[in-house]
């Protein structure tokens, strides 16, 4: 028992000064940023960064994964922890934006917009069953009308990173991807993109939640919530939030 | 259940172990009775696949099948149409990706036949194609079930490679194991527990069968 | 060391230089069709590595193995020692293991046809068939795996294996030494007329002595690892080459004495306290040392005072020693001054009324005497 | 270079190859050995966890320890820590998903041992874990080779069930495998070739020195 | 079939009814130590099936295995035909395999003591080294790899394992059936002595009557997976109980004749044209048929016209059909009218100067003609 308490005391420890962030893949190359600010402010605490499937974070912190703050790519996600009673403090931090994107060299020209892609052998998108970002590509195909005349060809990518390298290796000569995507620093000058109107897929809202309520957890989002994280995700992909 | 896929990860397994068991067997047979030194080598680059992370060794084969490497166009010159997304490069990348399932346990088996038969039968003037076939194989029975078992299950289970290199195109490039996957990240557990249990049950049936015909062997007695 | 060699003639040779972990075997043999060689020798000599190396199996670390088809087409070098060597395979030589390595999975049929290359449907099945009726073996052709033979069923099959592709030279090891007399007896005379009508030459690694003189033509002698005699068999059996040889082919009885007197081709030494007159291998002097080399069957016995010996027989008075019965035979140890053995029939031995103790006179006749010259 | 990881890998898989050997040689040897007819069953009850997609296996296994199942919870309850996210409940998951790679190779080389000289080894009296250690395990060195390398490269390279069930924090159960998977995922090609070749070349060194341990035979005849 | 059934007496009995593929031999043996009881038996006969499945490595298909130790003890039941049996391990008997199944791995010494269970140190390297002694194999100790050791070298070092551990009751499958003529004599009869000094009760399965005769103290005789004789090996082989005994134990002459006379425990028969004194196995009447054996080596030769016969000796006038040279002896085929066997030795033969078609008298005693009433 005593043993027990020790081992408690000792992870509490651990977690006052380290905390564990579960973020959306999109939000790799943003977040770096944010968190060094938000780390700036508050040195006592170690944020450690976990990038991945905001889907697969929702079942690992279901089962007791210890993170102690979720970054979805979604924002059903987070409320379905707060419903369980495993998460609070919902927030709302960025919109994603969905770009049409085409390699370099390739006779597609995105300037024309989706209808281009009637060109496109192999077009790439995330797996509209789980991933948001392909969710939003197959909207905005249907919205166009252009649906089931390219839906043969669609490749699809376990998550829209893994769309954006079959774009990236030759292998799709299209893909829809997100823009965070396309701006970040390996892939900004791989090919050309067009952003598809935000009105032609539903808003590609993300949010999050607390796990542990602790500052570091809370200093996180306010940072991420502020002008400035808002200005900062901007720059690499994101709208501003809707109020 | 998706049947396309059932059809497809069937095919795909039965495909790869059909060509593993080709490849591999002469591969295993050179690899046991080699007397060169630099075998050995070959023997680790054989297993080597298996070190990386399967969607990175997709990644680096989906590469290699682009058109923007050399086998890319050459592939599509001659076929015309792209080795990535196809069946076929989905079956290179399982042969690829399964090589060491196959070779390895055919090597350890091959090893193990008693050097005496091997001398009969080249005294007795076999090449060794028919001492391979006639004589290896035959007394290598438990290390070819091996060799299939695992070269088939893990075709059937693999997806890392899969997905990277097939692009989970219904009816041409979604398997079985993408289909339970992608249940189970869309949050479907009931879709994926049944698929899982009748796969599960299904390579139950299968496996049972292939390891009875190993076991005809009665022994009177047991250790 | 007397060799009779291979008179390097038109039938050809086969020159095998054996050496390996200690032996230094240096062979040479005609290829004379169904001539066979017996190679015999105590547990360990070398006889089956000679034989494996002679197949390919085993390396000649230097020496050379060498085959000759006769006349004067260039010898194919198989093995020169070196790292230059023919797969088994392409020797085309037929042999039998002398643990059978028989085929565990297959059928009796399939392991006599399994060296038939090329060859197939009747004939194919006529051929086995021949092969296992050969080694009486027939019986055996509808058994479905081969390793539910018994011991010497194993050994018959293995036999018909090697014997039916007809081998261009068929080796040997120890091929009826799992087989009962009566089997041994009826199999070991078919064979070498079934060798002499397949005219192939063959060498026969054995360790029975009868088995030797019954299918050998020649017989080589090793001994550690070194041939020590090599020549017709009977000569070989009968007139050993030195004491390790006479011990080797069955001479119980080798001792050392000094020529005291020599004359027409016959000497006469002190063997313990008798004077024995023997047959020298070569001229020898008076006061020369000698190996005295009586074989015990030679030695029979008879009950009563010695008579005097005459140069053609020698009469010995001894005491015997032990007695043991052997089946056919029986083993009688004798005292004579030095020790001597004799092997009479039990009928001789019954009528003789031997128990240890009992004085006899042993009786040698002079050219059963084989001395050795030092 | 990521060192924490390539550490945590280094150990998840010297450990899980310690473990499956210690499991893995006794349940072989009862499979080769036993007449049980349900030993067949138990042999595809082995092999099954290889038809399930890793991410798959990964989520039943999460959920099987997670703080909702019985098993997590009794675990928490024990020693304070949840089973999964853990470096135990990674070990758990590698072992029982590598399983049939340890033990599928050393049931073929257990089959392949010469049955005469077990039961010699029975009338000389010794009961079958001497047997095992003395007589049939230094005749399936080559097995036991094969077992040890599988084992030990598929664990270096799986990343499924341990992303799943590790849930990539680094330090604690970020491994190697996962680190190149993120930095492809990042298109970070580089850091991911760099590190890929890192790891293949030490794994190459591995296997040349496991293969050439097992090659001491010299044969003075070749097929 | 004549059973000299054992007493089942304080020393305890070993019942080994072994049924399996065709096999039905029903042996009781008594657990005297030091006893040899030889299995002999023709190739495929079963001798190996017993061993095994007196050893636990085969079952017994029906049938029962039970070994009593003596007195009132409960025996155990090793095998009783059905499911339930006692594991090989547990028997604690020692056994020489035919084909030796030493581990190929392991030294010469760690095979040899490998049944040392629970001896190390001194003891153990002492018991080794005994035992190695004992086999003639002490030379081998150094070995590091069993599978380097020749035939002859391997059956010794197995044989040295099979005794180490000084079990209950030693099974040896032809243990001498590799060596050479001169090792087997000295190591069997050494191989005798020990048994006796380690007062282990021996099965001993051998194909040559020398063997079986030199160490044997019973004999079972074994024909076709049937027991067809048991008793004292001397009387066994002399007296076989028929016509196929007569054949495996080495009677070469074994035929139908009928009686013509019967008093005082002789019988007179008619063998080709001539009449033939000899003892019948049981009591005969005149007209009833019997078998005639006659060992070759029972059968003597003279050159000369025939004597009358006396109801000694039997002198039967035959010409020479073949000779055989056999080492020590040889063996003559003669025509008596019906075909007969002689096995003299050579020295006889050179003096009679025997060649195909000379007559000569065969002279066979009355009591080495065995009759065997029908
Ligand atoms: N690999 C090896 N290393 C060392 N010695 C070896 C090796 N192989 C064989 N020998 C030895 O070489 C000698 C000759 O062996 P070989 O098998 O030729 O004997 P052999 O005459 O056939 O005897 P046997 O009649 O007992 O079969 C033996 O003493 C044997 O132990
Ligand atoms: N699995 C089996 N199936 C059929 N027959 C078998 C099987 N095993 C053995 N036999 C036969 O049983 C008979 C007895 O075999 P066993 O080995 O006991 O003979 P053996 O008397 O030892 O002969 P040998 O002197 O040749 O060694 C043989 O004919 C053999 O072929
Ligand atoms: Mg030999
Ligand atoms: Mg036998």
């Amino acid at each position: 028992c005593l043993m027990v308490a020790a081992v408690i005391a000792a992870c509490s420890t651990q977690s006052a000064t380290r905390v564990n962030v579960a973020a959306a893949a999109d939000l790799r190359y943003a977040l770096d940023e944010i968190i060094s600010i938000a780390a700036a402010r508050n040195p006592s605490v170690d944020y450690a960064v976990t990038y991945g499937s905001s889907g697969q974070f929702l079942q690992q912190i279901d089962n007791g994964a210890p993170f102690d703050i979720y970054l979805s790519a979604d924002v059903t996600y987070p409320q379905q922890l707060i419903a369980r009673g495993k998460a609070s403090d919902p927030f709302v931090y960025a919109v994603g934006r969905l770009v049409l994107w085409v390699p370099e060299g390739s006779p597609i020209d995105p300037a024309q917009g989706l209808a281009a892609l009637s060109q496109a052998q192999r077009i790439a998108i995330a797996n509209p069953e789980h991933a948001p970002y392909g969710q939003a590509a197959v909207a905005a195909l249907r919205a166009e009308g252009i649906y089931d005349s390219v839906a043969p060809r669609l490749v699809l990518g376990e998550n829209v990173a893994q769309a954006a390298e079959f774009v990236a290796s030759g292998n799709a000569d299209a893909g829809i991807v997100a823009m965070s995507l396309v701006l970040s620093d390996p892939l900004r000058d791989v090919g050309t993109w067009w952003e598809i109107p935000a009105q032609l897929f539903p808003p590609l809202v993300q949010g999050g939640a607390l796990i542990t309520d602790t500052p570091g957890t809370r200093e996180l989002r306010d940072v991420i919530t502020s002008p400035e994280g808002i200005e900062i995700l901007a720059r690499y992909g994101f709208t501003l939030p809707e109020e | 259940m998706d049947w396309p896929s059932v059809r497809l990860s069937l095919e795909l397994a039965a495909l790869t172990t059909l060509i593993l068991l080709a490849i591999g067997i002469p591969l295993a047979a050179w690899l046991a009775y080699t007397r060169a030194r630099w075998a050995t080598a070959v023997e680790a680059v054989v297993a080597l696949p298996l070190v990386l992370p399967p969607t990175v060794l997709g990644y680096y084969l989906l590469v290699a099948m682009g058109v923007q490497s050399p086998l890319g166009r050459w592939w599509t010159e001659i076929t015309g149409a792209p080795l990535a997304f196809s069946f076929t490069g989905l079956l290179i990348a399982s042969v690829l990706y399964s090589l060491p399932f196959a070779v390895q346990p055919l090597l350890a088996s091959f090893a193990g036949v008693d050097g005496r038969l091997l001398e009969a039968s080249s005294v007795l003037g076999r090449r060794w194609p028919t001492t391979i076939a006639r004589v290896v194989l035959p007394l290598s029975k438990p290390g070819l079930a091996t060799a299939a078992v695992l070269t088939f299950a893990h075709t059937i289970g693999e997806f890392g490679v899969v997905l990277m290199v097939g692009g989970n195109i219904p009816g041409v490039t979604r398997t079985i194991s993408i289909d339970i996957y992608d249940d189970v990240q869309a949050f479907d557990y009931a879709a994926a527990g049944r698929t899982s249990l009748v796969l599960l049950a299904f390579s139950l049936v299968v496996l049972v069968a292939v390891y009875s015909l190993r076991r005809q062997r009665t022994r009177a007695w047991s250790l | 060391m007397v060799t009779v060699s291979a008179q390097a003639d038109s039938v050809g040779h086969l020159k095998a230089d054996v050496r390996r972990h200690g032996i230094a075997a240096d062979i040479t043999l005609p290829l004379t069709a169904g001539r066979v060689t017996v190679l015999f020798g105590p547990s360990g000599a070398g006889k089956s590595t000679v034989l494996r190396t002679i197949a390919g199996l085993a390396h000649t670390e230097g020496g050379r193995v060498e085959w000759s088809s006769g006349l004067d087409q260039t010898p194919e070098v198989w093995d020169d020692g070196r790292r230059r060597r023919w797969h088994p395979r392409t020797r085309r030589v037929g042999l039998l293991f002398q643990d059978h390595a028989l085929f565990p999975h297959m059928s009796v049929t399939a392991n006599v046809g399994y060296g038939l290359i090329g060859v197939s449907g009747d004939e194919r099945s006529r051929r086995v068939h021949e092969a296992l009726l050969a080694t009486q073996a027939d019986s055996l052709a509808q058994r479905s795996r081969a390793d539910s033979l018994s011991g010497g069923e194993a050994q018959r099959v293995a036999l018909a294996r090697a014997l039916a592709p007809s081998p261009r030279l068929l080796l040997l090891d120890e091929p009826l030494s799992a087989l009962d007399a009566p089997t041994r007896r009826r199999l070991g005379s078919e064979l070498r007329d079934i060798l002499v009508s397949l005219q192939m030459p063959t060498v026969l690694v054995t360790h029975d002595r009868a088995e030797a003189l019954s299918m050998g033509d020649d017989a080589i002698i090793l001994i550690d690892g070194r041939v020590r005699q090599h020549g017709r068999a009977a000569e070989v059996f009968d007139r050993p080459a030195d004491a390790d040889v006479a011990g080797v082919v069955g001479v119980e009885t080798a001792l050392p004495a000094i020529v005291q007197q020599s004359q027409h081709g016959l000497a006469v030494v002190q063997l313990g306290r008798h004077l024995l007159t023997g047959v020298p291998d070569r001229d020898c002097r008076v006061g020369q040392s000698v190996i005295v080399c009586i074989r015990s069957e030679d030695v029979s016995l008879e009950v009563g005072g010695p008579r005097s010996g005459t140069s053609l027989r020698n009469h010995l008075d001894a005491k015997v020693m032990s007695v043991r019965d052997e089946g056919a035979l029986v083993r009688v140890e004798l005292d004579v001054g030095v020790p001597l053995a004799s092997t009479i029939t039990r009928t001789a031995a019954g009528e003789l009324g031997l128990v240890p103790g009992l004085p006899v006179t042993a009786v040698v006749k002079s050219t059963s005497v084989h001395l050795i010259v030092r």
